[in-house]
C-alpha cells in the first residue's frame, strides 16, 4: 500500500499545486510537503526491504498476461530513496532559483516536476518491465515541458531533440525488444536469474541486449547521447535533478534491472555481444570525457561528464560480476550526490553572477567561498578522491573490473579518472587561485556576494551528503550487497 | 417481437427515421430525431453484441424466405463488433453535431443533413449485418450516396469537388463490386454469402472466379482507401463538415475493411484468398507503402484536418498489414486496431472540429498558443494524439503492441520495425500541433476565442476516456477481437 | 434471327459508345447517351428482360436524358480537348478489359440452359411463384417478395438521391411565376400537352397496377408519372407546375413512400412474422402476398415519382449563374 | 469456334464497359465523366441480362403452355441497379451544376488550377 | 387468305422502311435546318405509320392491334408537335431559313 502511495502522492500533487497557482507561497509549501512526505514514505519502506521483504501490489492488467504492478527490491529501494531525498533538496533550491530569476510559468514548473518524480518512483518500484516502460515514457513526456520551460526557439529546438532521441529510441528499439521478449517468453516479470535463460539462443539474446542497451536512450550510451547536452537549456534545478538524478539515473537503473532480472548475469556471460557492448560503454566513457575537457560552458562540461559517468554504470552492469553490480548501484548514488552538487553550484553562480562560462569565473571563489567549496567537494567525489562517496563506488567498480579480468575496463577507469581530474580541477583552480583582475572583461562595479540563502542551504546539504556517504555508506552499501547477492 | 427481430430492426429503425427526420421542418426537431435514433441504435447494438457474445452467430431470414432464396441477415462476433463501433461513434457525434452544424451549414440544409446522416448510418449498418452479396451492394450504395451528399455540404467550395471526386471513384468501385458479384453469380448461381462459400471450392480454379476475386478486392479497396486508391480520401476528409469527417473517418473506411475481411475469409475462404491468389503478399506491400508514404506526407501538412486524413490512410495501412499477415493473431490485431483507431480518430477530429468552430481555421500557424484559450479541447487533442502515436496506457499502444507481436510471431521482424518507425512519424506530425498550441506565444493579431461548448467537449472526452480505459484494461475488447478473428479465420492454420 | 438482332444491336451500341467518347459537343453526347440506353433497352427486350427494358427506357432514356440536358444547359456545351495524353487511363482500361476477357473463358456459354445460373436458385423462383405468391410476373414476385428487402434498399437509394439533390440545389429555389417563354408561340405545344397529360398519368397508373401480370411496377410507373408532370412544366412553366404540385408536398410524398414500404414490413413484424413477411398480412398467405406487393409497389411508385419531380425542379430552378 | 459463339456477347459487352470506363478516367470534363459512368454501368447491366438469357426461353411471365423462361433474378438485380445508377447520375450532375456555379468551369484541369491558387 | 394478309403486311412494312430510309437520307443531305425538319417529319408520319400498319395486319384483331393503334395515334400527335416546337425554337434562336439565293 505504501508502495502505491509513493507513486501516487507526487502524481496527485500537481492538482493541488495548480489549484493554488494564485498564491505562490502555499503552492511551494505544497511542493515541499509532498517532497518531505514522499521521502518519509520511501524511508519507512527500507527496513522491511532490508529484512528481505518484497512488498508488491498489482494495479491493472491491460493485456492478458501483462500487469501494471509494483514490487520493491533493493535496487529500486536505493533509487527511490535517492530520488526522493534529492527532490526535497532541489525543491528548496528551485524556490530560491526561480524567485531570484523571476521565471514564468512557475506553477506548471512545479506540477511537471512532481509528475516527473512520480514517474521516477514508478520506475524505481516497477514490478515488471512493462510497468517500467510505461513510467519510462511518462517520465520522458513529463520532463519535456521542463526542458522547454524557457519557451524560446532554442528551448523548442532542444526540446525536439530531447523528445526525438528519448521517445525514438524507446519506441523503436526498447518497445521492439519488449514485444520480442514477450513473444518469446510470454512474460516480462523481473525474476532473479532472468527470464530469457534457456528460452533464447545466445545469438538472439545478443540482438535483444543490443536493442535494450541502445533502446534505453536515457542511459546515454553513444551514439544516443546528444540529447543530454541539448537538454542543458533547461533551468538549472531541472538539469540538476533530471539530468543528474531522475532521468539519466532512470536509464542506467533500467539497464541494471534488465541485465540482472531479464537476462541474468550468468546467462549473459554466454552472450558474445556483451563484450562488444562493454567496449562501446568504455569508449563512451573516454570520448565523453575528452569532449568535456574542451567545453567552456560549465553546464555543458558537467553534462558531458554525466555522459561519461553514466557509462561507468553501464560498464559495471556488463562486467557481470557481483562487485561490479555493487559498484554500479553505489555509483548511481554517489555520482548523483556529487553531480547534483556541481549543478547546483553552477546554477548558483549563474543566478548571482549571471556567468556560465568557466573562463569568466576567475577568482569567483573569493566572492562565493561556500559555493565554490561545495563545488570542490563535488569535483573531488567525481574524481574519486577520499573523503568523498565517489571513492567508494570507484573502489567497487575497479574491484568488479578486476574480478572480471577485464584489463581494458580497468585501464579505461583509471584513464578516465585522470580525465575527470583534468576537466574539474582547472575550474576549482580558476575559481580560487586566479585573481578577478586577470579577468579580461573585468569591471570594478560588478560586486556580488554569496548566492541566496535557500540555494546555499541546498548546496551545503548535498555537499555534506557527499562527504557523509564516505564515512557512513552503510545503507546504500547494504542494499547494493543484497542486490548483488540476489543476482548471484 | 423486439428480440427476435433485433438484426432487422438494427437497420430498419434508422432507415425509417430518416424520412421522418426529413419531414420535420424545425432543425432542432430534426436534430432531436437523429439524436434519439442514434442512441436507440446504440442500445440495440449493445443488445445485439450481448446476444451474439452469448448465443453465437445470429441468422435472420427477411420475409421468412429460406436461404438462399431470400435475403439473410447474419451477425457473428466480427459483425457485432463492427455494429458496435458504428453505433458508438454515431451516438457520440450526434450531440456534438448540433453546434458545429448550426455553424457550418445553411439553415435550410440542416434537416437534410440529419436525414443523410441517418441514411449513411443505415447503409453502414446494413452492409455489416447482411449475408447477401447483392444486398451488400445496395446498402453500400445507400451509404456512399449519402456520404457524397454529407461531404458536399462542407462550407468551402472545394467540398464540392472533393465530393465529386469521391462520387466518381466510389461509383467505379461499386461498379467493380457489382461486376464481381455478377461473375460470382454466373458461376455459382447464388448470391447468399454462406451458400457462395459452400459452392465456391468446387469451382475455385476457374478463371472467372479469379477475376471476380480481383474485381472485388479492387472495388472494396477503393472504398476503404487502400494506398494507391486513397486519392479521394484526403480532400473528402479535409473539406467535409467536421462532424461528417469525424463520423466517416471512424466508420466508413472501417466498414470497407470489414467487407474485405468478409469476402476474403468467409466467402472465398482463407485457402483461396491467401494461398491460391497470394493476396496476403500484395496487401502487405500496399500496406507498407501506405504506412510510409502517407505518414511522410502527413508530416508536411499544415492543415491539421488534412494531416489527420493522411494519417488515416496510414492507419488503414496498419489494419491491412495485420490482415495481410494471414494469421489469427494478425487478423485480431487488425480488428483491434480497427476498433481503437475508430475511437482515436473520431476523438481527434472532434477536437479539431471544435477548434474549427471557434477559430474558423485549422491551419497550424493559426493555432499558436491556443492551449491557453481552449485548454480542454487541446488536452483532448493531445491525449488522442498520444494514443495515435501509441504511448503506453492508451488504446493505440495496445493495438500497436498486438500488431508488432503478431508480425514478430509471423517472422516478419522488418514489419515490426516499420510499424514502430512510422509511429515515430506520427509523433512528429502530432507534435507539430502540440508545439504550436502549447509552446508558441499567440500571434499579436490573434483574437481571443472561447472554449468549445460542453456538448462538443463531452463526446470527445468520452472517446478519450474510452481510449485510456482500453489502454489500462483491454481484456474485454481483445477478447471480442480475438473471437471475431476466430469466426472469420475459422480453421485457419 | 434473335442472334442477328442481338449482334446488330450490340454493333449499334458500340458505334454509339465510340461516338460518345469522340464527340465534343455535350448536347450531342447527351442525345447519344439517350440513344445508347434506348438501344440497350431494345436489347433487353431481345434478351427477354421486358421489365428491365421498360425501366431502362423510362429511366435511362427518359429521366437521365432530361437531367443531362438540364445540366448541360446550366453549365456549358463544349468540352475542352484533354490536355495530357491519356496514356495511364489507356493502360488501366486495357488491363481491366484484358482481365475481364480472361475471365470470360471459363464462363458458361451464352444462353446455355445447363449453366448454374439457371439451375440453382432461379429455377425455384420460377417453380414456386405460382403457388407461393400467385403472381404471373416472376420478376415482380422476386422483386417485391423474395428479395423485397433489396427493393426497400433501392427505394432508400432513390430517397437518398432526392434528399441529396434537395440539399445541393433545392434550398435556393426562386419563386418564379414566369408563364414560360413566348406565351403565344407555345399554343400548339400546350394544347398537345393538355391532351396528353391525363393520358400519361393514366398510363402510369396502368403500369403501376398491371405490374403483377405484365411488365411494369412501381418504378416504371413512378417515372412515367413524373414525366407527365415534367411535360406539364415544360409547356406551362415551372411556376405553374409547382402550383399543381408544390415543393412541400413532394417532400411529404417522397418520405411517405418509403414509410409505406417500411411500415408494411413492420406491420408484418407486429403480426408476428418476420420483417416483410407478407403472408401474415391476411389469413390466406397468397392474398397476404398480393396485398403486401400491392402496397409496397404503391410506396415505391409514390417515392420515385416524387423524387424524380424534386430532382427536375431542383435542376430547372437553377439560374445559369456559373459565368460570373 | 464454339468459344466465339458462346462468348461474343460478353466480349462486346466488355468492350462497351471499357468505353465507358475510359471516358470516366480519361476525360477532364465533369459531365463527360458522369456520362462515362452511365455508359459503364449500363454495359454492366447488359452483362447481367445476357447471363440471364436462355436458349428458346421467353420473358419470365408465367403463362400456360410455356415451360422455358429466362432467369428472373438478374432482371430483378438490374432493376435495382438501374435505379441506383440513376441516383448516382442525378447526384453527380447536381454536384456538377454547383461546381459550375462555384468555379465557373466544369473542366477538371481548370478547377485544379483554381484550387492551387487558394 | 393468310398469304394475302402476309403479303399486305410485308408491303406495308417495306414501304415504311423505305420511307424511313428516305427520311434519313434527307436529314443527311438537305442543306439547312428547316429543310431537314421537313425530311424528318416524313419519317415519323408515313414511315412509322406504315410500319405500324403492317404490324397491325400481322397482329390481326387482338389486344396487340389495339395497342398498336394507340401508338399510331400517339405518333400522329407527337411527331408534328415535336417538329413544330423545334422550328419554333430555331426561329426564336434567330436561325434564318436558307432562301434560294441563286439570284442575289
Amino acid at each position: 500500500m505504501t508502495v502505491l502511495a509513493c507513486v501516487a502522492l507526487p502524481l496527485l500533487a500537481p492538482s493541488l499545486i495548480t489549484a493554488l497557482h494564485r498564491w505562490p507561497t502555499p503552492r511551494e509549501a505544497v511542493t515541499l510537503l509532498t517532497a518531505g512526505g514522499l521521502f518519509l514514505l520511501v524511508y519507512s519502506l527500507h527496513d522491511n526491504v532490508l529484512q528481505g521483504a518484497r512488498p508488491a501490489i498489482d494495479l491493472a492488467e491491460p493485456l492478458p498476461g501483462l500487469t501494471i504492478g509494483f514490487e520493491v527490491e533493493p535496487l529500486g529501494m536505493l533509487f527511490a530513496l535517492l530520488a526522493s531525498f534529492l527532490w526535497m533538496v532541489t525543491s528548496v533550491y528551485s524556490i530560491g532559483y526561480l524567485r531570484s530569476h523571476h521565471e514564468w510559468r512557475q506553477t506548471s514548473y512545479y506540477s511537471y516536476f512532481a509528475v516527473a518524480l512520480g514517474s521516477t518512483m514508478g520506475i524505481a518500484f516497477a514490478g515488471n518491465l512493462f510497468t517500467l516502460f510505461i513510467f519510462y515514457e511518462l517520465l520522458t513526456l513529463s520532463t519535456y515541458p521542463l526542458v522547454t520551460h524557457a519557451g524560446d526557439d532554442a528551448a523548442r529546438e532542444s526540446g525536439r531533440m530531447y523528445l526525438g532521441y528519448l521517445l525514438g529510441t524507446s519506441v523503436i528499439l526498447l518497445l521492439l525488444a519488449l514485444v520480442w521478449t514477450w513473444s518469446l517468453t510470454g512474460t516480462l516479470d523481473f525474476r532473479t536469474g532472468g527470464i530469457l535463460e534457456g528460452v533464447v539462443p545466445p545469438g538472439i539474446a545478443g540482438i535483444l541486449l543490443v536493442l535494450f542497451i541502445f533502446g534505453i536512450g536515457k542511459a546515454a550510451v553513444m551514439p544516443f547521447h546528444l540529447w543530454l547536452p541539448a537538454a542543458m537549456v533547461a533551468p538549472t534545478p531541472v538539469s540538476a535533478l533530471l539530468h543528474a538524478v531522475a532521468v539519466v539515473k532512470a536509464g542506467v537503473f533500467t539497464v541494471l534491472k534488465v541485465v540482472i532480472y531479464i537476462f541474468g548475469i550468468d546467462f549473459l556471460a554466454a552472450v558474445p555481444a556483451t563484450q562488444w557492448l562493454m567496449y562501446i560503454a568504455a569508449a563512451t566513457i573516454l570520448l565523453a570525457a575528452l569532449v568535456a575537457l574542451r567545453q567552456d560552458n560549465l553546464k555543458l562540461r558537467l553534462a558531458w561528464s554525466t555522459i561519461s559517468q553514466l557509462s561507468y554504470i553501464v560498464l559495471c552492469a556488463l562486467l557481470l560480476t557481483s562487485s561490479g553490480i555493487v559498484g554500479g548501484a553505489l555509483h548511481i548514488v554517489m555520482h548523483a550526490f556529487a553531480k547534483i552538487t556541481l549543478f547546483l553550484c553552477a546554477g548558483a553562480i549563474l543566478v548571482t553572477t549571471h556567468k556560465s562560462r568557466i573562463s569568466e569565473m576567475r577568482g569567483i571563489g573569493r566572492s562565493m567561498p561556500w559555493t565554490m567549496a561545495a563545488f570542490t567537494v563535488g569535483a573531488l567525489s567525481m574524481i574519486g578522491i577520499p573523503p568523498t562517496g565517489g571513492f567508494i563506488s570507484k573502489w567497487y567498480i575497479l574491484l568488479g573490473a578486476i574480478d572480471a579480468r577485464q584489463l581494458i575496463a580497468v585501464g579505461v577507469i583509471i584513464v578516465s579518472t585522470l580525465l575527470n581530474a583534468a576537466y574539474f580541477l582547472p575550474v576549482v583552480y580558476t575559481a580560487f587561485f586566479h585573481s578577478p583582475e586577470s579577468n579580461p572583461e573585468y569591471t570594478h562595479q560588478e560586486t556580488h556576494g554569496e548566492a541566496p540563502l535557500t540555494i546555499l542551504l541546498a548546496i551545503t546539504v548535498t555537499a555534506l551528503g557527499t562527504v557523509v556517504l564516505f564515512f557512513f555508506p552503510d545503507l546504500p552499501l547494504e542494499l547494493a550487497l543484497q542486490l548483488a547477492g540476489e543476482s548471484g | 417481437m423486439l428480440l427476435s427481430n433485433l438484426p432487422a430492426l438494427q437497420v430498419i429503425i434508422p432507415l425509417v427515421s430518416a424520412p421522418l427526420c426529413m419531414l420535420l421542418r424545425n432543425p432542432r426537431h430534426a436534430w432531436a430525431c437523429a439524436l434519439f435514433t442514434s442512441w436507440l441504435v446504440l442500445g440495440m447494438a449493445v443488445m445485439l453484441a450481448q446476444r451474439v457474445y452469448t448465443a453465437g452467430t445470429l441468422s435472420y431470414a427477411i420475409g421468412a424466405w429460406a436461404t438462399p432464396w431470400g435475403i439473410e441477415y447474419r451477425v457473428d462476433m466480427a459483425g457485432a463488433l463492427m455494429v458496435l463501433v458504428i453505433a458508438i461513434i454515431g451516438a457520440l457525434v450526434m450531440p456534438y453535431a448540433w453546434h458545429s452544424i448550426q455553424e457550418e451549414l445553411h439553415k435550410k440544409q440542416t434537416g437534410l443533413f440529419y436525414t443523410c446522416y441517418l441514411l449513411c448510418l443505415t447503409g453502414l449498418l446494413g452492409i455489416v449485418v447482411t449475408g447477401d452479396a447483392f444486398n451488400l451492394f445496395v446498402f453500400l450504395e445507400i451509404s456512399s450516396l449519402s456520404s457524397y451528399v454529407l461531404i458536399s455540404l462542407g462550407s468551402k467550395r472545394r467540398a464540392l469537388t472533393a465530393a465529386y471526386q469521391y462520387l466518381v471513384m466510389g461509383t467505379i468501385g461499386a461498379t467493380f463490386i457489382l461486376i464481381s458479384i455478377g461473375l460470382l453469380y454466373m458461376i455459382t448461381g447464388t448470391l447468399n454469402m454462406a451458400d457462395l462459400a459452400q459452392r465456391l471450392p468446387d469451382v475455385a480454379d476457374t478463371r472467372t472466379i479469379r477475376v471476380a476475386f480481383a474485381f472485388m478486392t479492387v472495388g472494396v479497396s477503393i472504398k476503404l482507401a487502400l494506398f494507391p486508391l486513397h486519392i479521394w480520401l484526403p480532400n473528402a476528409y479535409t473539406f467535409a463538415p467536421s462532424v461528417v469527417t469525424a463520423f466517416m473517418a471512424a466508420t466508413a473506411t472501417k466498414v470497407g475493411v470489414y467487407v474485405l475481411l468478409r469476402f476474403f475469409f468467409t466467402v472465398f475462404g482463407f485457402h483461396f484468398s491467401f494461398v491460391a491468389m497470394h493476396v496476403g503478399e500484395i496487401l502487405m506491400l500496399l500496406a507498407v507503402a501506405a504506412i510510409l508514404v502517407a505518414s511522410l506526407v502527413a508530416v508536411f501538412q499544415d492543415n491539421v484536418k488534412r494531416m489527420l486524413a493522411y494519417s488515416s490512410v496510414a492507419q488503414i495501412g496498419y489494419i491491412i498489414l495485420g490482415i495481410s499477415l494471414a494469421s489469427a493473431a494478425g487478423v485480431s490485431a487488425g480488428m483491434l486496431h480497427l476498433f481503437n483507431h475508430a475511437l482515436i480518430k473520431c476523438a481527434l477530429f472532434l477536437a479539431i472540429g471544435s477548434i474549427y468552430l471557434r477559430l474558423g481555421s485549422v491551419e497550424i500557424h493559426n493555432m499558436h498558443g491556443l492551449a491557453r484559450q481552449m485548454p480542454w479541447t487541446m488536452a483532448a487533442f493531445v491525449a488522442g494524439g498520444l494514443s495515435l502515436i501509441g504511448i503506453p496506457l492508451t488504446a493505440g499502444f495496445i493495438s500497436k503492441w498486438y500488431l508488432v507481436s503478431a508480425a514478430l510471431t509471423a517472422g516478419y521482424w522488418p514489419l515490426a520495425v516499420l510499424v514502430l518507425v512510422s509511429s515515430l512519424l506520427a509523433l512528429i506530425y502530432i507534435w507539430r500541433v502540440v508545439e504550436a498550441a502549447y509552446f508558441h506565444v499567440p500571434a499579436a493579431d490573434m483574437h481571443r476565442v472561447r472554449e468549445a461548448p460542453a456538448s462538443m467537449l463531452i463526446p470527445a472526452w468520452l472517446l478519450i476516456g474510452a481510449n485510456i480505459y482500453i489502454g489500462i484494461d483491454a481484456g474485454l475488447i481483445i477478447n471480442i477481437a480475438q473471437q471475431g478473428a476466430a469466426v472469420l479465420v475459422g480453421q485457419m492454420p | 434471327m434473335e442472334y442477328l438482332i442481338d449482334i446488330v444491336l450490340l454493333g449499334l451500341l458500340m458505334i454509339t459508345g465510340f461516338a460518345i467518347v469522340r464527340m465534343r459537343s455535350l448536347l450531342a453526347v447527351a442525345m447519344l447517351t439517350s440513344i445508347y440506353s434506348l438501344l440497350s433497352a431494345s436489347l433487353f427486350v431481345v434478351l427477354d428482360a421486358v421489365d428491365v427494358a421498360l425501366t431502362e427506357a423510362a429511366i435511362g432514356a427518359g429521366i437521365s436524358t432530361i437531367l443531362l440536358l438540364a445540366a448541360v444547359a446550366l453549365t456549358t456545351d463544349e468540352e475542352q480537348a484533354p490536355r495530357h495524353t491519356p496514356l495511364l487511363p489507356l493502360i488501366v482500361v486495357i488491363t481491366t478489359g484484358a482481365a475481364l476477357i480472361y475471365g470470360t473463358v471459363d464462363m458458361p456459354h451464352y444462353g446455355d440452359p445447363a449453366s448454374p445460373v439457371h439451375r440453382h436458385v432461379a429455377a425455384t423462383y420460377l417453380h414456386d411463384t405460382p403457388g407461393e405468391i400467385g403472381v404471373p410476373n416472376v420478376v415482380t414476385s422476386v422483386l417485391a417478395s423474395y428479395r423485397g428487402y433489396d427493393t426497400l434498399g433501392e427505394v432508400t437509394v432513390i430517397f437518398t438521391a432526392g434528399a441529396g439533390v434537395l440539399a445541393l440545389l433545392g434550398y435556393r429555389t426562386r419563386r418564379r411565376n414566369s408563364r414560360g417563354p413566348g406565351n403565344r408561340k407555345l399554343v400548339v405545344l400546350r394544347v398537345i400537352a393538355k391532351l396528353f397529360f391525363p393520358l400519361i398519368l393514366l398510363f402510369a397508373l396502368y403500369i403501376q397496377f398491371h405490374g403483377d401480370y405484365g411488365p411494369g411496377g412501381g418504378f416504371q410507373a413512378g417515372v412515367i408519372f413524373a414525366t407527365g408532370f415534367i411535360l406539364y412544366a415544360l409547356a406551362f412553366g415551372l411556376g405553374n407546375a409547382q402550383r399543381v404540385i408544390p415543393h412541400r408536398m413532394l417532400h411529404i410524398m417522397m418520405a411517405v413512400g418509403v414509410l409505406i414500404y417500411a411500415s408494411v414490413g413492420i406491420e408484418s413484424m407486429l403480426l408476428g412474422g418476420k420483417f416483410l413477411e407478407y403472408r401474415v398480412l391476411a389469413e390466406d398467405p397468397v392474398t397476404g402476398q398480393h396485398l403486401g406487393i400491392m402496397l409496397i409497389e404503391l410506396g415505391v411508385g409514390i417515392t420515385v415519382a416524387a423524387v424524380m419531380l424534386i430532382i427536375y425542379y431542383g435542376f430547372v430552378s437553377q439560374q445559369r449563374s456559373g459565368d460570373m | 469456334m464454339s468459344e466465339l459463339l458462346g462468348h461474343y456477347n460478353y466480349w462486346i459487352v466488355i468492350v462497351l464497359m471499357m468505353t465507358g470506363f475510359y471516358t470516366v478516367i480519361a476525360r477532364p470534363n465533369l459531365i463527360k465523366k458522369i456520362i462515362g459512368l452511365f455508359i459503364f454501368q449500363t454495359s454492366v447491366f447488359i452483362l447481367f441480362i445476357s447471363m440471364a438469357k436462355i436458349e428458346g426461353g421467353t420473358a419470365p411471365i408465367i403463362e400456360a403452355g410455356i415451360s422455358v423462361y429466362s432467369n428472373p433474378l438478374p432482371h430483378v438485380l438490374i432493376l435495382t441497379a438501374i435505379v441506383v445508377s440513376l441516383a448516382t447520375t442525378a447526384l453527380g450532375l447536381a454536384l456538377v451544376v454547383r461546381i459550375r456555379q462555384a468555379y465557373g468551369t466544369i473542366d477538371e484541369d481548370d478547377i485544379q488550377v483554381q484550387d492551387e491558387e487558394d | 387468305m393468310n398469304l394475302v394478309l402476309d403479303i399486305l403486311s410485308w408491303v406495308c412494312l417495306l414501304g415504311g422502311a423505305i420511307f424511313l430510309l428516305i427520311g434519313a437520307i434527307g436529314v443527311l443531305r438537305f442543306p439547312d435546318f428547316y429543310t431537314r425538319l421537313h425530311a424528318v417529319s416524313i419519317c415519323d408520319t408515313l414511315g412509322a405509320g406504315l410500319v405500324l400498319l403492317g404490324l397491325m395486319v400481322q397482329g390481326g384483331l387482338s389486344l396487340v392491334t389495339v395497342k398498336l393503334l394507340l401508338m399510331f395515334y400517339f405518333m400522329i400527335f407527337t411527331g408534328p408537335t415535336a417538329v413544330h416546337a423545334l422550328a419554333e425554337a430555331a426561329l426564336q434562336g434567330k436561325l434564318k431559313p436558307l432562301v434560294n439565293d441563286r439570284e442575289s
